[in-house]
């Protein structure tokens, strides 16, 4: 039978202050995605915001494809700590037994639409045509399939998975009649295909908030170095308080990532609609969470509900934010187990 | 006493009296059997059978055991390395539902098609590229070139050619399985004895019956090598093709299987979905390849039973 | 016109070359294998090629066959396609011995039945009845050589057919057999070649068979290959035929005996 | 008229009298090339260097003017079909800030040396599986399943493994290319004509010598056919480890670039990708595995120069 | 006890085979090459082996070499690693005619500079000076033979430093030289025979060969493979010779003709 000792390492430290650890870490190994739902991350990194609060600890920034590689990079213990879509840290906690990570605070919110052509008025018009989301068990997946079933048009609608970016070019060439897209994606297909909002998913969720990207780091780390992820979550406040201040100083620090990341950049327009239709902030809304865990099975991508009680570990953040002058965020609980 | 001497030759074998002395060097000599002539008299169909499945079965016996310990002793956690019986349970799972049948014969029949479309291809063109100079000077190097570029590249132009049809999938791979095939016909071509192209043409062999009934059989053993490099290529092009996107026209395929189960970061299901493309490749190395393989080299005397 | 003259001369050739060199290589790796051969075959005519080992002989059928060109010089055929049969056995090693025998039967486009009966006619004619469907490698050597040797005669069959003069190209077809089967199969060979009226060019270097079997010998120095000499021995017996086989065989020894001296 | 006749076999050359019969049949005469016997007298340099360089300039202009004229046509829109003076756009903007310099070293020296270590490993591994039968029925169908397995399905495995390191990246490379040299050998060697490995042992070569004089060499042409598959499935799977992450610590590679264009349906930057791709798949060919095929097989009598 | 045994009854005999059985195949397909062969071959002994083609005599050298598996009988060597000269000539194709012949020489360690005047000295002694950088591709059939024939005997000089009995298995290896260089290089094997004191087996079809070159003849009927008949040939000369010759030629073309007959 097998030992249990190997998993001590990772186990929750949820009594009491985190520990002083080993002290701050030599290097912060962050991942983040060249997105614009990212761009609390981009803009901090374009500014050197999380530098500037790290100290002697060196920041390496690792541009990851898909959550995947970030999930199992962190698993695989070569990566600290990343910023990630909210479906897919649910998932990382879940898949790991509620050890490997843990949510330390929220990045984005909001910033996903159901968009469709022009000749789509209502949910019932979708029947018999294909709505595409970017990929299985992500954020917009669970949600669109969630609606679905909902809506109870589940077998009704077809729903494929494709990169966003073939998403656009098949809806422009009519193969596809609707998408459920992050931004700027779901802006993309409106200033560039004529596509129409049908559904802002803020619309589905009281309060009109849903946490969208978020920052999980390895428990391990989280255990050993809380002064170096109380850094990054300084940093992370302040690029957010930058973001919120001076906009266009945002914008710009995102297409300049953008471009070095990915070699372009997003067209004015898009990323000024991206931008209005996400809200940058640290709350994670964690009340959400149990919510979006069911979502999954209800969307058939989970066979079970992740049990997402001790996934959040938001002490540091509220420390930040307190320091700082700001309103603490609410963990809803999820803090114990 | 030179007989006593390690350098004296003595080969010493009675008809019949169990296994004869070079059987049992070649499984107790390791890499003498570099060196061990062909085994003398027959072996019974059964132990024929036995010496073709147990080596496999054993080795596949030791790895799952290996695995099974290295999971026992918990040095790395279970969502890292699950254990052979989750994999069990998952595999079982599709069973079940028969889901495993349908993400099989979505892949396997598509890259069965894609192969012979693509052997259909090949063949001439490696015919082609082998004989006429010119054109292997001209589109030679390009051939190799093309069968060192990964089949994603091709997926943005087969989508805009062909949108997300089974066609799209089938350029995908095509592209990766014609110059790979192509290219093991050439070699096979170019390692043909040059007498025996001759000995066709005294006979006046015209171009196409020369390539049917020397050039072709004649570089058939590297050919066929040439082919499972070519299978290697189209299936692993089709995984690719396969990740294109995931819809009901399409059908799940064995790519998207194993594409799911990385966005979930389920390990269980990665692990499930390669053993089953692992099985597959096997299965028709076993099925198609070793057979063809073998009757070849007996033929011509190149295998020792 | 110069082909209608060149027609009328021709007419009594099956094979002509004229001043034919051919040099192997470039530069100072070249070799000269033939250096100017002037040769004249007739149609039927039955010619022996002898000479020291690497002189050319076998050069010399390849140039005729059309399986390499010359350097230089010029060669005419008006014989239909030779049938060749070359020094090493050159069996397709995929095909077994029956199909080996067969395959120019198919590339000409014989019919199954008559191909069958042929190839069985071929194999006794090679005393090889029963090996039908061995593989080549399962041979030994000699029999591998009279596989060859019956492919060869089967080839040389179908080319006759369409009418015109035929030519055969054998090189050395008997070296790896026993004194007796090599009795028996040039006997089959005269056979074969007095009903056919084929040309045959033979090389050989068993001066005994040279004379036993060619109606004419031609004698090749070596390095470069040219004509040193030839000999009619048509029809030669007895002491006659020992004294050809003597004078040849003194020349040849001269030859080779400059050359190594050179 | 005898030799007025088709079948009139007649050939007629004369020193140093321009180009040669044989060579003009072969240009003019396509497939009838199969049939030409080698050139008569040697070509002059000059000629030699303009024939190997002619026949793919010509084909890539030729392809390029027929891009440009599909273009031109406007048959399908631009953002589909960049018109080839875009693509020279971004590939000069890429030279001009040194970027593609970048891209090509990372991506060609990971894949150089990971080919490299696979060779050192798939050789003593594709002896064994040749010549010891128990090693071949064991692990023989597996190393042919391994190789019809997807790079990508390595990926979650490796980054467990190895972290974001070249490691990962080197062990995708090495799964991907072991296999294919190592089959490719064992099919070089399972073609040698059985009397050469006799005429070692009755020279008293022994295991390692036999491998090393006879075998490796006897083996050299579908070995080569072997390797040049390897290097094709090594750069395959090094593009795929590429999209794996990118950090200063690994680096950007031609891999990462593809996919940055794909993840933006960037058709210039898409094409670029696969054209620098191709410019090292060809390259290679040329430099590295086109002059090594020649004088193998030439060294063999295998192909006429 | 039984080796010591064995040892004192055997220190006479280099190579000796007793009741040795050679099946290929299996069931219908069998076929018996060699059939109760008892051979025994003394410590420098020159045996000629001789039969119709086909009736196993490569079969019963490779046999010796330790090549094949015996399907029953029992072969015992008390001599070192012997040479084999094969039929087919082997040569590696990848090998120029220089490193060819070094193989067996570069196997046993030799130094380089030994090496290289040995195979200048073997390439001397088969008349092929100057050749040592071509391929076995740009020779003729001849000098390929002639290029095994050198290697052979490297091996062979090879294989005797050791002090024990040496033997050499040469399978009609002057077969696709003309008359004349034969006739130098039996002188040249025999000298290398006298000088080594190398027991040698030598297949050959050409009867007058065998008699001149061995002490014993020994003649195999074909299928199954037999010894019929043994001839002590030393020392013949003249009409001696040329009497033992017909014999022998008589008795060979008795038995092909029996086997033909049934
Ligand atoms: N492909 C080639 N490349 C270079 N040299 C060659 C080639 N073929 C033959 N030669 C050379 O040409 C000469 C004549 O060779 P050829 O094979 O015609 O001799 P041969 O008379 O048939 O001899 P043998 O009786 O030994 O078969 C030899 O010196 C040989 O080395
Ligand atoms: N590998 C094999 N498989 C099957 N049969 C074989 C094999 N090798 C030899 N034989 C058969 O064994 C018999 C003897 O062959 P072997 O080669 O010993 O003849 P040989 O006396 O050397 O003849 P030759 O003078 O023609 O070389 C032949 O009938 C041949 O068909
Ligand atoms: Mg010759
Ligand atoms: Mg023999």
């Amino acid at each position: 039978s097998r030992a249990d000792s190997g998993d001590s390492g990772s186990a929750p430290a949820s009594s009491g202050a985190p520990s002083a650890g080993k002290g701050p870490a030599a290097e912060l190994r962050l991942g983040y995605f060249p997105n614009v739902t990212h761009t609390p991350a981009l803009v901090g990194l374009e500014k050197g915001l999380f530098t500037k609060e790290l100290g002697s600890t060196k920041l390496v920034p690792t541009k990851f494809n898909a959550g995947g590689e970030a999930v199992n990079a962190l698993y695989g213990g070569s990566l600290d700590a990343t910023f990630i879509g909210s479906g897919p840290s649910l998932n990382a906690y879940g898949k790991s037994d509620g050890k490997a990570v843990r949510l330390v605070a929220g990045t984005a919110s909001r910033g996903a639409q159901l968009v469709v052509k022009p000749e789509i008025n209502s949910e019932q018009d979708l029947v018999g045509k294909t709505v595409v989301t970017p990929q299985l068990g992500n954020t917009q997946d669970i949600a669109l399939k969630k609606w679905l079933a909902d809506k109870q048009l589940t077998d009704k609608v077809k729903v494929q998975n494709t990169e966003n970016a073939l998403a656009l070019e098949e809806f422009k060439k009519g193969s596809v009649q609707a998408a459920w897209l992050p931004e700027p994606w779901s802006s993309r297909l409106v200033l560039e295909a004529g596509a129409k909002v049908l559904l802002d998913e803020k619309d589905l969720w009281p309060g009109g908030e849903f946490p969208t990207t978020v920052l999980i780091v390895s428990t391990t780390f989280l255990n050993d170095h809380p002064e170096t992820v109380k850094g990054l979550l300084k940093g992370l406040v302040a690029s957010v308080d930058y973001t919120k201040k001076d906009t266009a100083g945002a914008k710009t620090a995102v297409n300049a990532q953008l471009k070095a990341l990915t070699g372009k950049e997003l067209n004015a327009a898009t990323i000024d609609r991206a931008f209005t239709n996400l809200s940058f902030t640290l709350d994670p809304y964690a009340a959400l969470l149990p919510q979006l865990s069911k979502d999954a099975v209800t969307a058939k991508v989970a066979q079970k509900e992740t049990d997402v009680k001790g996934f959040l570990d938001l002490r540091l953040l509220n420390e930040v934010l307190t320091g700082a002058g700001q309103s603490a965020v609410d963990a809803a609980g999820l803090d114990k187990k | 006493m030179p007989q006593l001497d390690q350098d004296t030759a003595e080969h010493k074998t009675a008809h019949g009296d169990g296994p004869s002395g070079a059987e049992v060097d070649g499984a107790i000599g390791g890499l003498d059997a570099l060196d061990a002539p062909d085994a003398g008299p027959q072996r019974s169909r059964g132990r024929r059978i036995a010496a073709a499945v147990l080596p496999p079965i054993g080795a596949a016996v030791l790895f799952i055991a290996i695995w099974q310990a290295v999971w026992a002793a918990a040095w790395v956690p279970e969502h890292r390395l699950p254990s052979p019986l989750t994999i069990g349970e998952v595999f079982w799972g599709l069973v079940e539902t028969g889901q495993v049948w349908e993400l099989l014969w979505t892949s396997v029949h598509r890259a069965v098609i894609g192969f012979i479309i693509a052997l259909a291809i090949a063949t001439p063109l490696g015919l082609l590229l082998a004989r006429v100079r010119i054109v292997r000077a001209a589109i030679g190097p390009l051939v190799s070139g093309l069968q060192s570029l990964p089949s994603v590249a091709w997926v943005p132009a087969a989508v805009i050619w062909f949108g997300l049809t089974d066609a799209s999938i089938y350029m995908v791979v095509l592209l990766g399985a014609v110059p790979s095939i192509a290219n093991g016909l050439v070699a096979g071509i170019d390692q043909i004895p040059p007498i025996l192209p001759r000995v066709g043409k005294v006979m006046g062999a015209g171009s196409l019956a020369n390539a049917r009934h020397i050039l072709l059989p004649a570089a058939l053993p590297g050919y066929l090598a040439g082919m499972k490099q070519g299978w290697a290529f189209s299936w692993r092009s089709l995984m690719a093709a396969e990740l294109i996107a995931s819809s009901p026209e399409l059908g799940d395929g064995l790519g998207q299987f194993l594409h799911n189960g990385m966005s979930l970061f389920d390990m269980p299901m990665v692990i499930t979905g390669i053993l089953l493309i692992l099985v597959v490749g096997v299965g028709i190395e076993l099925l198609v390849f070793a057979p063809l393989e073998k009757v070849t080299l007996n033929a011509r005397g190149l295998r020792k039973s | 016109m110069a082909i209608a003259l060149e027609n009328a001369v021709q007419t009594e050739v099956a094979v002509r070359l004229e001043d034919l060199h051919k040099v192997f290589g470039t530069g100072r790796q070249a070799v000269t294998a033939l250096d100017g051969i002037d040769l004249a075959v007739r149609p039927g005519e039955f010619v022996c090629l002898v000479g020291a080992s690497g002189c050319g002989k076998t050069t010399l059928l390849n140039l005729i066959a059309g399986l390499e060109q010359p350097s230089s010089g010029r060669i005419t055929l008006t014989t239909s396609r030779p049938a060749v049969m070359f020094q090493e056995h050159a069996l397709m090693p995929w095909l077994t011995v029956h199909r080996n025998i067969e395959l120019p039967l198919r590339l000409a486009g014989v019919g199954r039945a008559e191909r069958a009966a042929k190839v069985e006619e071929l194999l006794s004619l090679v005393r090889l009845e029963g090996t039908g469907r061995k593989r080549p490698h399962e041979l030994s050597g000699g029999m591998r050589q009279r596989v060859a040797l019956a492919r060869s005669l089967a080839s040389a069959v179908q080319g006759s057919a369409d009418g015109k003069h035929a030519l055969m190209l054998m090189d050395e077809p008997f070296s790896a057999l026993d004194a007796i089967t090599r009795d028996l199969l040039q006997a089959e060979l005269l056979r074969v070649w007095r009903a056919t009226g084929t040309a045959v060019v033979f090389v050989t270097h068993d001066v005994r068979e040279a004379v036993r079997l060619g109606q004419r010998v031609v004698l090749l120095s070596s390095r470069p290959g040219r004509v040193v000499d030839e000999w009619d021995v048509d029809g030669l017996t007895g002491s006659d035929e020992s004294a050809a086989v003597d004078t040849i065989g003194a020349k040849l020894r001269e030859v080779i005996s400059t050359h190594a001296a050179a």
